[in-house]
């Protein structure tokens, strides 16, 4: 019951453009607004000064402050307006200013979107998007710097996605936006100046569920998701000059979650590194080398480069530089396994 | 819209309907063809009824685990009822939600909530929905007296009044959260002063009476479908049964129970009709008997249905 | 800065007793509340009529209103209440009906407890117990049966146990209460009548981060927590009479998580299933299986008996038992692996 | 207890302690010595100084993100203030916290919170703490005005009043939150009405006179003291700078800045202090140029001190 219009409205030609990953986002959100006058965006602060990361600049101008409205501080209150909003035909996206408030509406969450449509025997749909900007590099403490890309990966009815660069960032989130499902969307704050090619329109959409090959190589997979995706391509390229082949992939979706191309290209490698901006207790990263581990995939022992276990993320500036997996880190762990 | 002699026979009778399905939905749990819990709305017929009675079919409502005369009232067929109690594909849900998640969205019944809090909020999205998509729908969302004292509750409050949302939330103050007298967690007596919070109206209706709930109800609907904003209603009621189908509620004051029973919804209606001589004490009798037997025809009806595979509930999790 | 009074009020000598669940759980409480004038429980309905699961029998009566203490509905404010109740000198224990409503609290679960020691520069410690219950088998439908268990294993700052049996109800939660850390502690509604027995006094207190072996065997190690314990047990004697010997481990604390154990189980088993009341994505057992595959630990392909990844709990109580790994699912995976 | 002139001459310096302090962050950031974001309160001043100011040294304090003013009235030094801005080891919380997490336990300063809702919670955890133990100690715990719309403040409010909790809890209404207008989020102007949903008296005060401010503080904290439950506090006040360093706060109103300006919290006690002759306009501009002096100097002493390595952090993540 998706209440596009491509039909009556078709777009502009596809072109590729460099955008920056928030340049990205707000192109997403604005496709996909004035393609369906069901969406809306709503959040703390999202009509005012572009919102606080700048992703919605002029938004509010064009769509008006009905569908681009500005919440009162409840990320709890106003999810569930938005699953209100959902059920009776509209197609809310609420900005959830840092990750780290997620728990603070983790019961609309946990218990509300991905349950609803369950629960009522499939009597409605839940098209929900909820962004948020996670992830550290921006000094802003132990309470502001969490990735939380896996704290509702193991609830059924949910979807997860990322971006790690700004292609993902324009076709995921409007990909998300379109699904009749709940998604939890994730930004990464370090990204948004990041610059790369869109390819802008429908054709630029990517599919749900599916994880992207951000660099082609045969010696290991290294997977990876938001920054951690952009500084592995980093690592891989500098691994390229001493001759080592690194394929990156960006997994995107962390549910549902493509095996399909993980085991292929494991399969073909040989190798995985995981390289995670989290602890690896209870991530993605575990998820995956576990189902690999029982599906026997061939491979080399897999190894994960993630957050210490043992620790949080500071204020100080050089101790948040300290404990995020670097591309040197990445580089270095990549040389490992190859040379071991 | 003002009552007519006709609505308020169909309150009776609706009030009646509910009262006699939970004594069978009691009688089903003792002989174990409903299990789990439930929560039973008896005593608290007429906030049900009245309420949910002012409502137009265009508009939403968001109910909550103690929801069975609600859904009733809201037009769901006993049958559609029992068979969601029961577990059974004759459920609203096909018996995959039971009784604390009874939801018709045929009806707009959009929602009951088994965990505090969402029945507001989510009510709110629905109105606001309703009003952004340019029809004249307005929503009503239920909660109870503890549930007031949940942050969403108030923030959903506070949303609803800045945008000035069609929306009228009713709180059933039936005396006791679970176990809890109010005054154990919460520090006033009358709820409807917590609209002055939000710079809302607050209505205080005795909610035994259904006109009086009809009335007070259908005044907030108007002011909502007028677009002058929300409303809190709080309903004074009080439950006959304990919090739930384990609890014998030894924690009620000597005599607390029985004091209500004297001002029992059914019965004060029923005396007035039997006075303005609308329906008479035999009529009304006679139209219990006839409920009766609709009660235990539907619980029949509901129980010679199947259960659901796994399998087929798997396409309830993910949208087609 | 543990204010226990040991000292001062040695216990009787210990006893083993048969008790249930239930009255393990209570124990636990009533002699913690004994010992430390600084403990307290409270919680929704907690000093009426017992609790809603009547684990705090007596205990009002004995300790008073103000150490047994019912609160209103909120859990997000209450837990911050047990914060600031820690970090002044008290030892809260906060009773969080079901586990499914943690995420109502998930803000002060995320946020505050693991990280307020932490962003302090360590002037404080923050002795807070939250005991949830969980878990289905109730028919209570699917918003009331999650067990939840693996929703905060990763959050540096907190802790994470369980309690698959009498003994180690009492057990841990005692040393759950006794530890200046904030822990989780996750009971399972389907075991609160299941009877054990228990040695009372602080010989029955369990270390903190241990597992334990509630079965010893040679063919295979069964990992597994809360009522999948329980049921593992049952499996493990159905198999024996075949002469297949399982080991069944109880994991008991997800964070610290007792590698040393697992390890030296399965290194002597050369195989491992992990029994799971919860989907496999992002749960302790993909975590053991991805860290024991990281480090190369010896075993055929590690298996994992989870719920489905596609499915919610439902209402209907056929469809509750169908979702849940049984005791006959258990028995027959363990057979298929030791036979494979 | 009532103020004495030198407090007035101290409630002073200490204002102008910290507007200096913060024009020094200001400079600091521009020069990258400190990163990442910061919360002024200038404008507050008045607000951090007489409601801070009338605690005893045995009570507890709970504060927010936008704090260096409330714990430099506390009496933290400015040296352990910037430290903690540096990200060093000379800070507070040796750098672990930053500007948002400035704590003291040593000043029972027990929390500053950088996420919006648990102040209010945890600071009435101490003052039912205090109240267990068996000591008169109090708790007075901060908020914004954007905060009172989050459920966790209705939460706190609730428990305190239900549970006669000896807590304080004081709304800082600098009229926005972030870049949203109050009005644009909240349907009311005066939030002290808030405590109306919680039968707690609640108390609109002039954020910008610091006798008024320390009057409230100082009859709330009694009330506390003596055992009659907690009272909201509404400061009304305005920040001078944007939300955050990175905010220009090009949303305001044009003229709005300058009119408040005109009720400056340091003027107006200067101008008292001068016109009773306590303190001339010449010793307050010698004062003020001791103050600078003392700023740099902290600057200085902080700057000086080491960075923690990743290692040593690893103490603070468990107790020992
Ligand atoms: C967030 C949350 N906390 C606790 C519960 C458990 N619970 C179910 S009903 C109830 C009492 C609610 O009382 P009230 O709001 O007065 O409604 P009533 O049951 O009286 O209709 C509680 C505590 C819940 N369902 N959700
Ligand atoms: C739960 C939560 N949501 C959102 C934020 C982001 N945020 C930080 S400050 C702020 C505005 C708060 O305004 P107010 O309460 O008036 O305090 P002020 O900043 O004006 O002192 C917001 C939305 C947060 N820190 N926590
Ligand atoms: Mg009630
Ligand atoms: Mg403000």
């Amino acid at each position: 019951m998706s209440t596009h219009l491509e039909a009556e409205r078709p777009e502009a030609a596809a072109v590729v453009t460099e955008l920056t990953y928030r340049e990205a986002i707000r192109a997403a959100l604005e496709h996909e607004l004035e393609e369906d006058p069901a969406v809306l965006l709503m959040g703390e602060d999202v009509a005012t000064a572009g919102g606080v990361f700048k992703t919605n600049e002029g938004l509010p101008e064009k769509f008006g402050r009905e569908r681009i409205r500005n919440t009162p501080i409840c990320e709890n209150g106003f999810i569930g307006v938005a699953l209100g909003m959902a059920v009776t035909g509209l197609r809310p996206v609420v900005e959830i200013m840092f990750s780290d408030f997620l728990p603070t509406a983790a019961d609309a969450i946990v218990n509300e979107l991905p349950k609803f449509r369950f629960m009522s025997g499939g009597q409605c749909v839940v098209p929900v998007t909820v962004r948020s900007i996670g992830g550290a590099t921006g000094r802003f403490g132990t309470q502001h710097s969490a990735t939380g890309e896996s704290w509702y990966i193991g609830l059924p009815g949910l979807k997860v996605a990322t971006a790690g660069t700004p292609a993902s960032a324009y076709g995921v989130l409007r990909a998300a936006i379109r699904d009749d499902d709940p998604v939890l969307f994730y930004e990464h704050k370090g990204l948004y100046g990041r610059k790369g090619p869109v390819q802008l329109g429908h054709d630029g959409i990517l599919p749900v569920g599916r994880a992207g090959i951000l660099r082609p190589g045969s010696d290991v997979t290294v997977l990876a998701t938001l920054l951690m995706a952009d500084r592995a391509v980093s690592a891989a390229e500098a691994l390229a000059e001493d001759g080592i082949s690194a394929e990156v992939v960006e997994l995107r979706w962390l549910r549902p979650l493509d095996y399909d191309t993980v085991t292929e290209s494991v399969a073909r490698t040989g190798r995985l590194l995981v390289v995670e901006e989290q602890v690896h207790a209870g991530g993605w990263g575990a998820t995956v080398i576990s189902e690999l581990s029982m599906r026997g995939v061939p491979m080399e022992r897999p190894s994960a480069l993630s957050m210490p276990d043992d620790l949080l993320v500071s204020y100080s500036p050089a101790l948040e530089d300290a404990i995020l997996p670097g591309v040197d880190d990445i580089a270095a762990r990549i040389r490992s396994l190859v040379e071991a | 819209m003002t009552a007519t002699g006709t609505d308020r026979i169909d309150w009776l009778r609706t009030m009646i309907e509910i009262r006699l399905f939970e004594d069978k939905v009691q009688e089903l749990f003792m002989q174990g063809r409903i299990q789990g819990t439930t929560h039973l709305c008896q005593g608290q017929e007429a906030v049900c009824v009245g309420a949910v009675g002012a409502l137009e079919d265009r508009d939403y409502l968001t109910i909550t685990y103690r929801g069975h005369g609600h859904a009733l009232a809201r037009g769901m067929s006993m049958e559609a009822a029992f068979g969601e109690l029961m577990g059974l594909t004759s459920g609203c849900c096909h018996g995959v939600g039971g009784s604390m998640h009874l939801t018709d969205f045929s009806r707009n019944l959009i929602g009951a909530f088994a965990i505090i809090g969402p029945s507001y909020s989510v009510g709110l999205g629905a109105a606001i929905s309703a009003k952004l998509r340019g029809t004249d729908s307005v929503a009503m969302a239920f909660c109870g007296d503890g549930a007031t004292n949940i942050g969403t509750f108030h923030e959903a409050l506070n949303m609803a009044s800045v945008w000035k949302a069609p929306v009228v939330f009713v709180i059933e103050n039936n005396l006791y959260g679970e176990y809890s007298p109010l005054r154990e967690t919460t520090p006033l007596d009358d709820l409807a002063e917590r609209a002055k919070a939000h710079a809302m109206p607050g209505v205080v209706v005795d909610g035994q009476d259904v006109d009086a709930v009809h009335a007070a109800a259908a005044a907030a609907i108007a002011r909502a479908r007028a677009g002058e904003g929300p409303t809190l209603l709080e309903m004074k009621t009080y439950r006959y049964r304990g919090h739930s189908r384990t609890d014998p509620a030894k924690y009620r004051a000597e005599g607390e129970l029985e004091r209500w029973k004297q001002r029992d919804p059914i019965d004060l209606l029923g005396a007035k009709l039997a006075a303005e001589g609308a329906l008479s004490a035999e009529e009304q009798r006679r139209l219990r008997g006839r409920i009766q037997a609709e009660v235990d025809a539907a619980a029949e009806r509901a129980a010679a249905a199947p259960v659901l595979t796994l399998e087929e509930t798997k396409a309830y999790v993910y949208a087609p």
